[in-house]
């Protein structure tokens, strides 16, 4: 048991450090302080300050790019950006592109492909969405409609996906298809990658809760994509994805619980603001806050661990999932109760982040800020597998508990 | 004992909601917030005109139906469950409530008429900056000025402040808490909207500087009255949010009754189903709570503070987490602005809110068992 | 809507407050308060005394030696009694009695059927146990194994049932067997009412969490009982059995809500006792009890009043028993918690009931009884059908919610 | 960084989990307690010759193995999985970290070999009549006697009070809070055994009356020592929770696997799964938070006060849910005298409130948030 960072990571923490101290303007305390109207702005810049100096996406193996950086020191970096509030990830589809499918392209990816993506989603030049979700398949994942044929060198794609978040400023989808319509379910299926900019391709955007378009839609009639395009080979499409949902579950656990903490501190602050912060009941429930948060940055520290040692993310991913999405859900729904009739009329800057916890800086008395990020929190334990979903998978693959019988056919 | 609706409150359930579905449908949530008026003077005339709704308790003397306040009841559970954006219960109930309840027959007299035709939007205004539904938080001044008074001040969150002709302002004289009758135009008084969480329930802010006001009871004294009017309002916000409440349930049901996974609807899964019935047991309790609580005003019934207070304790947590798992039911489409889940849920977090959160209750009632 | 008890209700309470006045001692504060050791022989004389002014089994027909009351007189009496602390069915079996197979014989019991048992069961001679569940059929009601073939004028009955509540001081156990072994499942089913005083019938004792042998299991071997014994008729079992379920749940509602009031009240003492009462979080938790007791009179209530304007109960009766069954564990738990470290090492008298809240009287401080009861509570939500069937009864037959899949066979 | 047991602890977790296995089946649990001494005096005596756990975390210079608090926490895990009941907890935590924390060299010289060896079984006196765990609420006398001191008053639910040879007591002179060693026959001491919920922790309550008692540490300088001792206590008692919570999840999955209901095993059904899936989240984050825990005492890290306070609140609340539903996936088995879940229950109580209820350490963490 040891839960120091080695020697070379903390010689990188502090190369960080020092990045951080030269980069940042005089007086600066987090994105979260920006004015809104100056953001888009500073996170433009900031992207391209960390691919000159090589921070950008870290571990992506330094021929195709990246600095060659391992887990831990990626972890460190995510640390020390969050603590003083910058992104890791300054454009929104960055997310997709580098949490989800760059581990995938190098777990999955042929030399010509991880040649041709890598360097081109560290320039940015390359901005991926996810495609999970189809209409009729959110959390039944595999019950896939969308279908591919071969036809020449490529693959024609027609069908529809649902749920892109940063969809409208994406140009290139990372999505399942079926390639063999006679195989069934999670046989048949393919891993590929597709160009939005082409005519088969329709992006609709989507309002969410908060009336915000952060999400969208894909139509995508005859589409087409190069048989190149294919990862991990035609027909293995279902090991693919689910490697992929284990990176997305398990990567972001030790920055989630670095931002929660922040949020947590914006929340006593704002308990004090309302008057609130003697009244034992709430104190009771901000401390078993603390508790959660403490124990899922245990939780995300062990993973880590287990990842630095190699080896594919299991299903202990689900963990990490439902404990994150729910914790969100409980502490904005106590900062809403906090706000009392404030939350009514909500006043001061929104929500930067609509998937994770706000940036530091962000004054606690924004209520605005506070209730989307409320409303916000209810997609959590729906997107990326329900928190139905991740109790059944905890039940039957940890557990090994029996799975639901198949229904008899109907009589 | 009859522990039930009575057949001619059935009929009236039936015709308010045939009448809300067709005049008011959910649309109008998502689309009247979005107007200057938020509310639509057509439909709020026809209520008033065509069903009596304003008029149903008022006492006949006073211009009313002179129905009681379980008809009243009846009537906001099918606004509830139609989320019909009005002012009916800022004009219905808190005004007209606080009027009946303060004891001043004069002031009925002028006043009440006008709010049972709907000529009058009405509207209570307590809660001030820091949200507070205490009264004893209370502390806009009023002080006399020639024949009259004068209030100075501010109130917020005030339901529907912007666009009431007759605001019940409470506010605190040398003798204590009073009631004015202020107009929605009187000189010195400032309206301004306040951007809202929940678009179907219009708040405002109000600044009072020297502004004339007519004094409702006697100086003083209104603290009583003004609780009982509360209390009432809790009982029928809770009927409010109990009908929104089981139209979260009928949609989640609906939904989990053709929405397929795994080759099943997705209803036939336990944990689907066992979230709709923990909405069942919700619901049920509320409105049984708020049927018998509606029923003890009716009356004046001695267990009044702590079955109003009991129904806003209860409905209001029944409500959001049926409003919350409604959406997780729903999955994607739920969280979209498209669908009305949201509509559900934001208005569920007002009703929270409104007439004082769930702890106030509760510390209420603790009062009342000697703790 | 009109919530007053009808007059004729409101003179018979004021019969029952002075049988009260005149038949209980000087001083009497509730049964609670009697020294144990002396509870036994006060219910005896109860009971005689309840016999002897018709307030025993008030619902029974006059014809059939009962009081030929309604249920509302029936809750009225009850009220009284749980106000004042004593029993309306003071031996341990006349629950079973009165409250399940009574009004069950009333309903489908043959003439000579009632003027046989109805009147044993008032007079006492006849104690009755449920036999509901079989050591494989506990949730799984009409998974039944007790098999019955008919053998003359008689049943001979093979087979085993568990779970007895007071089954060591029962002589009669009303249960269900398979005497059709052909038919599936529910069908083939009979409701059998069995003496226990013969041969074939072995009673064994089980104990409980607490350690009391409260608890019995049947075991029957060639056991007798007549055909003139089974009610509604052979075939008919399952019906007779979802009804008598029914006004198990169903009835004892009101009563519930009056004893939980003065356990609450108890529990008031015990905070300001143990120097928690100023606590917010303790107080809204206690208010939070109330609110919960309240619902589940009105709840209760408006069952009762379903239940005068006549009918058999239906699927409703699932919401009070899982309501019940969750509030005693709820308020139970936050007794133990106000208790601290003095639950560890539990002092005076312990429950007088195992299976609801205690009688008035009962001294605050005794954490015996409260521990007892939070252990005796663990039972509310898996006895006579689980809070997972109730929510699933509910789910179906109120929310008309499709029923689970019936499993393909096994492959 | 290596955040998971080392091979050689993974052997010590083995060979500890064989041997209560088979020497402390769940039977011991039930019959011990019902006998006079409560633990089984040959199994104390082979815990410690043959597999070393008393003196595990002891140092070497006085008489221990000097292994680290992490290994300590693996004994405790597999000691709460198989519900041994016996003062081990007593005496190897709180008897033994009270004196490790004490900074008293000369008492741990004299003190810590016979815990280390097994021959003393210790214990701490802390809690009073009152059954508080904070340090503020002592008022147990301590007053200068000759060349010693004599203690006067009351303690109650003393762990193993009863069998303990050693009673580390805490109590307050002229100067404030102090510790003392007093021996388990002292003149002035007597023990009455109370009746306890669980059958496996043994408590006592003791009274002195000028007894006669031995100085740890400085005089009124015990608090920053003992607050320490408390603390690795409460990350030891997180290993107990966290073992027996795990066997609660193997009882309930095991069973559910095999007990059939509608013609499928019961853990088929959601309901029942996703219970099992809740004590999975909740078992899995206590046990990465009291590894955390365990090695931060081993390197005395800062964020000690709050990691092990996180662990109670966690681990208390997580143990009980865990018995809890264990017995509800049981059915009525599972409330049975002669099944072992109650056992469980009962010492998820217990363990509950032992070193204060799960409010006491959020109150504290509250308190470090500045809240």
């Amino acid at each position: 048991m040891d839960l120091t960072y080695p020697p070379e990571a903390e010689e990188f923490r502090e190369r960080v450090q020092r990045f951080l101290a030269d980069s940042l303007p005089e007086g600066w305390t987090g994105l979260g302080a920006l004015p809104p109207d100056d953001q888009a702005e500073f996170q433009r810049n900031w992207r391209q300050r960390l691919l000159d100096n090589e921070l950008l996406g870290v571990t992506v193996p330094a021929e195709y790019g990246g600095a060659g950086l391992t887990l831990v020191e990626q972890a460190v970096l995510t640390e020390e950006f969050v603590r003083v509030g910058v992104s890791v990830l300054p454009h929104p589809n960055d997310n997709f592109g580098f949490n989800l499918l760059v581990p995938t392209l190098l777990q999955y990816g042929t030399e010509k492909q991880k040649a041709f993506f890598l360097p081109r989603t560290l320039s940015g030049e390359i901005r991926w969405a996810q495609g999970y979700s189809e209409p009729d398949a959110g959390s039944d994942l595999f019950n896939l409609r969308t279908r591919a044929t071969v036809s020449g060198g490529d693959l024609v794609i027609n069908g529809q996906k649902i749920w892109q978040t940063a969809g409208l400023t994406a140009n290139w989808l990372f999505t399942m298809v079926r390639t063999d319509p006679g195989a069934e379910r999670a046989k048949g299926l393919s891993f590929v990658l597709v160009p939005l900019d082409q005519p088969g391709v329709e992006l609709r955007g989507i309002r969410n809760i908060t009336g915000v378009t952060e999400l969208a839609e894909v139509f995508l009639t005859d589409a087409v994509t190069s048989l190149d395009n294919v990862l991990g080979g035609l027909g293995n499409g279902a090991r693919v994805a689910l490697t992929l949902l284990g990176f997305e579950r398990g990567i972001s656990g030790v920055a989630n619980a670095e931002a929660f903490a922040i949020e947590l501190r914006r929340l006593v602050q704002l308990a004090h603001a309302r008057g609130r912060s003697a009244d034992r009941d709430i104190r009771l429930r901000i401390a078993h806050c603390q508790v959660k948060v403490h124990t899922l940055r245990c939780v995300a520290l062990r993973a880590l661990s287990a990842g630095l040692r190699g080896g594919p993310p299991g299903p202990e991913s689900s963990l990490t999932k439902a404990l994150t999405a729910e914790y969100h859900q409980l502490v904005t729904e106590l900062a809403v109760e906090v706000l009392g009739m404030a939350a009514l009329a909500p006043t001061g800057p929104g929500a930067y982040d609509t998937l994770k916890a706000q940036p530091l800086g962000l004054d606690s008395a924004s209520s605005a800020a506070w209730v989307e990020d409320y409303l916000n929190a209810r997609s959590r334990t729906i997107y990326g597998g329900s928190s139905e979903i991740q109790r059944n998978t905890i039940a039957e693959q940890i557990l090994g508990m029996p799975r639901e019988p198949r229904p008899a056919a109907a009589r | 004992m009859h522990f039930d609706l009575s057949t001619e409150q059935r009929d009236l359930q039936a015709s308010v909601r045939a009448f809300l579905a067709k005049e008011s449908p959910t649309e109008a949530a998502r689309e009247l917030p979005e107007t200057e008026q938020g509310y639509d003077p057509a439909l709020w005339s026809r209520m008033a005109d065509d069903l009596g709704l304003h008029a149903l308790a008022v006492p006949e003397e006073h211009g009313g139906i002179g129905a009681s306040f379980v008809e009243l009841v009846v009537v906001l559970e099918e606004m509830g469950r139609q989320l019909v954006p009005s002012p009916f219960f800022s004009s219905a109930v808190l005004a007209t409530r606080a009027l009946l309840r303060s004891g001043d027959v004069d002031a009925m007299s002028r006043l009440l008429p006008g709010l049972a035709e709907g000529t009058t939007i009405g509207t209570l205004a307590l809660t001030e900056d820091d949200g507070s539904w205490d009264l004893d938080a209370v502390r806009l001044a009023a002080e006399p000025d020639g024949n009259g008074w004068a209030l100075t001040g501010a109130k917020a969150f005030v339901p529907d402040g912007q666009s009431a002709g007759l605001v019940l302002v409470v506010a605190r004289s040398a003798a204590g808490l009073c009631l004015f009758a202020v107009d929605g135009d009187a000189p010195g008084l400032s309206r301004s909207a306040l951007p809202v969480l929940d678009g179907t329930r219009r708040l405002a802010r109000l600044e009072f500087d020297r502004t004339p006001a007519v004094l409702v009871g006697a100086d003083g004294a209104a603290g009583p009255g003004l609780r009982r009017a509360l209390e009432d309002a809790a009982v029928a916000l809770g009927a409010e949010q109990i009908g929104a409440a089981q139209r979260c349930l009928d949609m989640a049901v609906g939904y989990a009754g053709t929405r397929v996974a795994f080759g099943r609807p997705i209803g036939s899964f336990q944990a689907i189903k066992h979230k709709c019935a923990d909405m069942v047991l919700d619901i049920e309790s509320g409105r049984s709570a708020v049927w018998q609580a509606a029923w003890s005003v009716s009356v004046d019934g001695n267990d009044v503070p702590l079955a109003a207070a009991a129904v806003q304790a209860h409905c209001s947590e029944a409500y959001v987490r049926a409003a919350q798992q409604n959406i997780q039911i729903h999955g994607g489409i739920g969280f979209t602005w498209e669908h009305d889940a949201h509509l559900y849920l934001k208005r569920a977090l007002s009703s929270r809110e409104l007439l004082g959160a769930p702890d106030q209750h509760l510390l209420r009632i603790a009062d009342q068992m000697g703790l």
